[in-house]
């Protein structure tokens, strides 16, 4: 008989509740379709009152089919799917698809249209982290801020509308080269459009930059240290907030902002609050390209000059036959550009972070000059992929309502993440 | 029981018994009085969402609700807002399946009835000859009129925890346990900061309160709540913020995390906790009036009563505007609903300025924050009244 | 064309491991032999620092054979260097050892390869489809997937 | 070389975090909006010429100018004797990503062209508005110009267009020319040749 | 090109319209539901933006008296679909259908859920009303603002001279 017997044993010390009041871990599916979601995704958290112990995230809710839809049709054609992969800055896919094809092609663009590209994907870029921090402003509950920021997006989009006649999905390349010239007046008003997003800026900068409840918000919320973050595969302004300044504009410079004087913006911890500052800076910046694009950009052509990629020019196409052989040539069925073997990666910094077209050529049985007319394959490497995969690692432990502005901070967008 | 019965028998005043004029008179009266204020209210809460609509248009350069018309009036779109509580009246009435039918039927009632029962304490004007008797314009003058209004705002709880309670879904049930938390949580600052102007107008009934306001510091300085207890003003006003649910304390609704306690109420169920938000903003304008805004009076205005004979402006510089009796009246009542629209404008614009509080900051500031700071605005006032008395 | 360093150091402790190698476009690119992938990947990320892996996909060459090719892209974000790396797969039966416990990231990439190509990933715990549903049949990105067949859950059918 | 820039820290002072400071910051730059737009707002409706209140444009009445490359519903076009411009020659049909164009070619009966568009029909439920059919038409008759922004309906019919209909717009000089440096009217091989025909 | 026109339900909620006599109450009633659209937007893809731009300062919905999204279906009166239906959210679409209160109606946004749009393909529902009953179809991708705006402006209508069940 050992000397522990006479005490009760732990079954008995532990009382026994009526089932109701166990304390027991709640189940809660925040998404697919609700309001903190913008684009649709659905997390499955595990609370223990209002914390998250576990959460899974699901996606594929607006998987339509991008890389099938590619495959199968032109070069030229799949630039509209592309439009809708990150439909917040559509001119930037634009622009990385088509210089992907042109890398393929082994062409480059004169330099007015690199200048006009730059400028697309710059006015594109203020457009996506205006709505970026607007709509997590919102989802904070500060939806004035939220109405200010679109507001400014208005002007940015004014600006695409006059360039590329859309607003949202902007067909703003084609490969070889860009649809139009600009029109006359454009660049006075991007300088104008420029004085009012800074203005906008400003006065969010008030509402919330310094405000306690928003900084306890952001504050040490969704902490993601440097290396942690890299071994994901984070990119972009979320890369940067975790304090690494990687952009593929400066580290692998295209178009022409090698050329450029501006900063990259990086952040201190790695939390939101970084992630937001990040964005504000960097829509600065973007003025600062823009502005010096504005008072660089030479005159000449913009299409590169080679009849096998460009359409060319209308007054040939209407008045003489070459022309006129030449349009057919490059649109009708089985001929279009035709682009030689090969693979290549190539990687433009999005709105998001690191936006990568991999596209694979390859001959199919019809093709007898071992070109296709089609790609073989299109992967788009998606920025918001690796930070939504991460999600889980920077929701759990914080509070149901961390989700918004960790997930705000993300900014996901459904069309790149599930394409 | 019989001891009982003759003893109140005996102490019945004899004019109980009958029913005089006099009586339907005042009956008349209280009734007027009542009605005048729920017309106000729930008029002033429709008016309010309309109010709120263009307001949160104008600060962001929108125009807001304009195009509904009856014949061809658009009142500025005030009309939509009869559109809207018509459409929910005929809206389908959704009660969930597996929730609790008869909560989920009272909720909005709990939510809704205690905000008209709060006013009854706000004086609304100024003291009235009228009917050959004295008539105070405010309909019960409780000598604890401040905890009557404490007592009716913390029912308004049960509405918001029974929603989400009876609604079997789980973001209307952790819509209600935030709401219950946090509106109990804000209930004791708002009544630790109702202390500081307790203390100092020494009484607890509002109408006293209010005209404990048209005193003056060194004969200038009109001695407003809110400016002999800053303090307690400041805390009283994100607490009542806090009591009326929304932003920068709509944590219970918290539209983009979890919905909130009304998720499964639609039409005009739902209609009722959405007016008595509106209507608790008209009663926390009121009860800011009357206890940190001078209520009714205006500075320096002063009526026959307080002035011997001599109604009108009396300003310390010695300078004498004489008003008509009923003129001061007037002016005194439009004063209080001018101050109820400045502090409705206020509410709200804070409410289109500020970003959500996250849940546990919220109880962090009621009870680390605002807890202690009430406190010891409690125990200077008593000291500054203890030694001015002395 | 000189071989690049990557390429001498695994040759030197993996003699067998890579089957060819070129940089078209610029882009330095390594195929490795499919059972040999986790060892020369550890010693493309302890080495020679690809921190990142930017990319995981595949690639259906239909008729040709072997069928399916699995790209890695890797990114030192020090450096700034960049490395593809393919690696080539059987039509039947397509599988390949995972490297999710080298770069978290793959755990969604490989899902989502198995998703639309159907190539198993040996030592991953979780491979679900990561964009389709679960009763979707077959594996879309296939060429020999239909781009038009469709398995709607709710709806008519086709 | 990389300039890098620091993000700036957040501090917030014992003073901001009473949160008043902040409120007040804040409500200075909502009130000033909604000041602001009160009193131009007070100032229309009493009749005082005060700046355009508010940056909304009510739509039915009142129109946001629409950039002239703007890609709306389509249009075809007219030769000047009248006939459609369209030759058939399917270049929009194979040029457009969604399919929503159908083109049935039938003989020419004047000789002057080969073929010309029996049927012209487009769904414009399914069009994506991308413009590829006008930048792939070698004859300047399709254009996305037509100025039609009102594209709601009842039924998916309502957004089959024929080719009548579209034609109907052909003279619509809502907008300028889609290309900014084709103006006035366009000569093409079509005109080029009835011209040829004819002497 | 017929066969796209006729659609399974596509006439199911309007084939009364029109043809029975509305009472003077139907058109109060009418009247008050036009100018009080509580909205459900479910927000999948690019539509969105467009739809943001509606709702804000430019465009402003709130004129219509269709401002306050109302993210619980039990308050919504007109279902915004905006944007792409894939057949992995197809069966969340129909809940949300399900669970919205009467009256209720459904606005379909653009091409995706108009029709397909552009995406013809193994993930997508080729029309949102293979699913549920739309009232209001909105063209482009996306449609500009004012397009929305002419589609709640026919939605409005619809409204107005439908009889009314209450």
């Amino acid at each position: 008989m050992s000397n522990t017997d006479h005490l009760p044993t732990l079954d008995a010390a532990v009382p026994t509740y009526e089932p109701e009041f166990q304390q027991k871990e709640m189940l809660l599916n925040i998404g697919p379709a609700h309001p903190a979601m913008h684009g649709i995704i659905r997390i499955q958290t595990k609370l223990e009152g209002e914390l998250i112990v576990e959460s899974d995230v699901e996606i594929g809710y607006l998987h339509r089919a991008f890389e099938k839809s590619c495959e199968e049709s032109t070069w030229n054609q799949a630039i509209i799917y592309t439009d809708r992969l990150n439909y917040v800055s559509a001119a930037i896919n634009n622009v990385g698809y088509c210089m992907a094809v042109e890398k393929l092609l082994g062409i480059e663009l004169p330099p007015r249209g690199q200048y006009i590209r730059t400028l697309l994907c710059e006015i594109s870029r203020i457009g996506d982290h205006l709505t970026c921090v607007g709509a997590s402003a919102m989802e904070l509950g500060g939806f004035t801020v939220f109405l200010y920021m679109i507001k400014g997006r208005e002007y940015c989009w004014e600006l695409i509308e006059e360039y590329c006649g859309a607003r949202v999905t902007t067909m703003a390349t084609r490969v070889g080269g860009v649809p139009h010239d600009l029109p006359e007046g454009w660049l006075d008003k991007c300088l104008w459009v420029i004085k009012e997003v800074r203005e906008i800026l400003a006065e969010c900068d008030i509402l919330l930059t310094n405000n306690r409840i928003f900084v306890e918000r952001m504050e040490n919320v969704g902490l993601m240290p440097a290396e942690k973050a890299i071994a994901w595969g984070w990119t972009g302004p979320c890369l940067r907030g975790s304090g690494v300044a990687y952009d593929v504009r400066k580290d692998f410079p295209y178009l022409v902002y090698d050329q450029l004087d501006w900063e990259v913006p990086v952040g201190r911890r790695g939390d939101n609050l970084d992630r937001y500052l990040v964005r504000m800076e960097e829509m600065e910046q973007s003025c600062r390209i823009i502005e010096q694009c504005v008072a660089k950009i030479p005159g000449g052509p913009i299409n590169c000059d080679n009849k096998r990629v460009t359409l060319p020019d209308k007054k040939d196409t209407y008045g003489n036959i070459e022309g006129l052989m030449n349009h057919f040539k490059l649109i009708m069925y089985g001929h279009g550009i035709r682009v030689p073997e090969g693979e290549v990666y190539f990687p433009v910094e999005g709105g998001n972070g690191e936006l990568g077209f991999y596209i694979v050529s390859h001959p199919d049985e019809h093709s007898k000059d071992g070109c296709n007319d089609r790609a073989w394959r299109v992967r788009c490497r998606p920025p918001c992929l690796p930070m939504v995969a991460c999600l889980p690692e920077i929701i759990n432990d914080y509070m149901i309502a961390d989700i918004v502005p960790t997930f705000g901070s993300v900014n996901m967008i459904g069309g790149e993440l599930d394409r | 029981m019989a001891p009982q019965s003759q003893l109140t028998s005996a102490c019945k005043p004899p004019h109980l018994y009958r029913l005089t004029n006099r009586m339907f008179v005042d009956l008349g009266i209280i009734i007027g009085k009542i009605a005048f204020v729920l017309i106000n209210i729930l008029n002033g809460a429709g008016i309010l969402t309309w109010v709120e609509r263009k307001q949160s248009a104008l600060i962001s350069d929108r125009i807001g609700a304009n195009r509904a018309s009856i014949l061809g009036i658009k009142l500025l779109g005030l009309v939509n807002s009869l559109a809207d509580a018509m459409k929910l009246i005929f809206k389908e009435d959704f009660v969930p399946p597996k929730g609790l039918r008869v909560v989920h039927f009272l909720a909005p009632i709990f939510a809704l009835g205690p905000v008209f029962l709060t006013m009854a304490v706000i004086p609304f004007g100024p003291p009235v000859d009228l009917f050959g008797r004295h008539i105070k314009l405010q309909i019960l003058d409780l000598d604890i009129g401040v905890l009557f209004i404490l007592a009716f705002g913390s029912i308004a709880v049960y509405g918001a925890m029974l929603a989400g309670w009876a609604s079997n879904s789980k973001y209307a049930l952790l819509g209600g346990m935030r709401a219950s938390a946090q509106m109990i949580s804000y209930e004791i600052i708002l009544g630790l900061s109702l202390i500081g102007p307790i203390l100092a107008f020494g009484t607890m009934e509002p109408g006293a309160m209010v005209n404990a306001q048209n005193e003056y510091l060194w004969g200038w300085i009109p001695m407003w709540g809110v400016i002999v207890q800053p303090i307690a003003f400041l805390l009283f006003l994100p607490a009542a913020m806090a009591e009326t649910k929304r932003a920068p304390f709509d944590m219970p609704e918290g539209e983009s995390e979890i919905i909130g306690f009304a998720t499964e109420y639609s039409g005009m169920r739902w209609g009722m906790f959405f007016l008595g938000e509106f209507a608790e903003i008209v009663v926390l304008a009121g009860v800011m009036t009357a206890i940190f805004f001078g209520g009714y009076h205006i500075p320096f205005l002063f009526d026959a009563v307080e002035k011997t004979g001599q109604a009108g402006f009396h300003f310390p510089w010695g300078m004498y505007i004489p008003l008509g009796e009923w003129t001061v009246i007037i002016m005194r009542m439009l004063a209080f609903g001018a101050k109820l629209a400045i502090l409705m404008w206020l509410q709200m614009q804070i409410r289109w300025t500020f970003p959500r509080f996250r849940y546990d900051q919220l109880m962090r500031v009621s009870w680390k924050e605002m807890m202690p700071v009430a406190l010891v605005n409690i125990a200077i006032t008593g000291l500054v009244v203890l030694w001015l008395n002395k | 064309m000189s071989k690049f360093p990557e390429h001498i150091a695994i040759e030197k402790s993996h003699p067998t491991a890579v089957l060819d190698w070129h940089d078209r476009f610029g882009d330095r690119t390594l195929i490795v032999d499919g059972k040999q992938i986790v060892d020369v990947i550890t010693l493309l990320r302890d080495s020679f620092g690809y921190n990142m892996l930017v990319d995981l996909t595949a690639v259906d060459y239909f008729p040709r054979r072997p069928r399916f090719e699995v790209v890695y892209h890797f990114l030192n974000v020090d450096s700034h260097a960049r490395l593809r790396v393919k690696v080539q797969l059987e039509e039947s039966h397509p599988h390949i050892a995972s490297i999710i416990s080298l770069y978290p990231i793959a755990d969604w990439l490989e899902r989502e390869a198995w998703d639309m190509f159907g190539i198993k990933f040996d030592g991953h715990t979780n491979m679900k489809r990561l964009l389709l549903y679960e009763s979707f049949e077959g594996h879309p990105l296939r060429k020999d997937y239909p781009k038009t067949k469709r398995q709607p859950l709710i709806g008519p059918q086709n | 070389m990389i300039t890098v820039k620091q993000v700036r820290e957040i501090k917030l002072s014992m003073w901001q975090n009473t949160y008043y400071p902040e409120l007040w910051r804040g409500m200075v730059v909502t009130s000033r909006h909604f000041f602001q737009n009160f009193n131009r707002f007070v100032g229309r409706a009493i009749g005082l010429k005060t700046k355009r209140p508010l940056v909304t444009f009510q739509y039915p009445e009142e129109r946001r100018p629409i950039a002239p490359r703007w890609r709306g519903r389509h249009r075809l076009m007219l030769r000047p004797d009248g006939a459609p411009r369209c030759v058939a020659c399917m270049m929009c049909e194979t040029a457009c990503p969604d399919k929503c164009i159908y083109i049935t070619a039938g003989e020419s009966l004047d000789g002057r062209i080969e073929k010309y568009p029996v049927a012209f029909e487009l769904d414009l439920l399914r069009c994506c508005f991308c413009g590829l059919c006008v930048e792939a038409c070698p004859e300047d008759a399709i254009r996305m110009d037509s100025g039609y922004i009102d594209l709601g309906g009842h039924s998916r019919g309502e957004f089959y267009m024929d080719r009548d209909f579209m034609l109907k717009d052909s003279a619509l000089t809502t907008h300028s020319q889609y290309r900014g440096e084709l103006d006035g009217v366009v000569v093409t091989r079509v005109d080029l040749l009835a011209q040829a025909k004819q002497h | 090109m017929s066969e796209l026109i006729q659609s399974p339900m596509m006439d199911m909620s309007r084939s009364l319209s029109g043809q029975v006599v509305t009472t003077k109450f139907d058109k109060i009633l009418g009247w008050a539901r036009k100018y009080s659209l509580f909205q459900y937007p479910f927000v999948t893809a690019c539509c969105g933006m467009e739809y943001m731009a509606t709702a804000c300062s430019h465009y402003d919905i709130d004129r219509f008296g269709a401002a306050f999204a109302r993210f619980s279906p039990r308050q919504a009166d007109v279902i915004w679909v905006v944007g792409t239906i894939s057949h992995k959210i197809a069966p969340v679409l129909k809940t949300i259908y399900d669970q919205t209160a009467d009256p209720k109606w459904v606005v379909s946004f653009g091409a995706c859920a108009s029709c397909g749009g552009p995406y013809d393909n193994y993930a997508t529902v080729q029309g949102i009303d293979t699913i549920i009953p739309v009232d209001v179809y909105i063209a482009g991708c996306p449609p500009r603002p004012e397009a929305v705006l002419d589609g709640l402006l026919k939605l409005q209508d619809l409204i107005q001279n439908q009889k009314h069940d209450w």
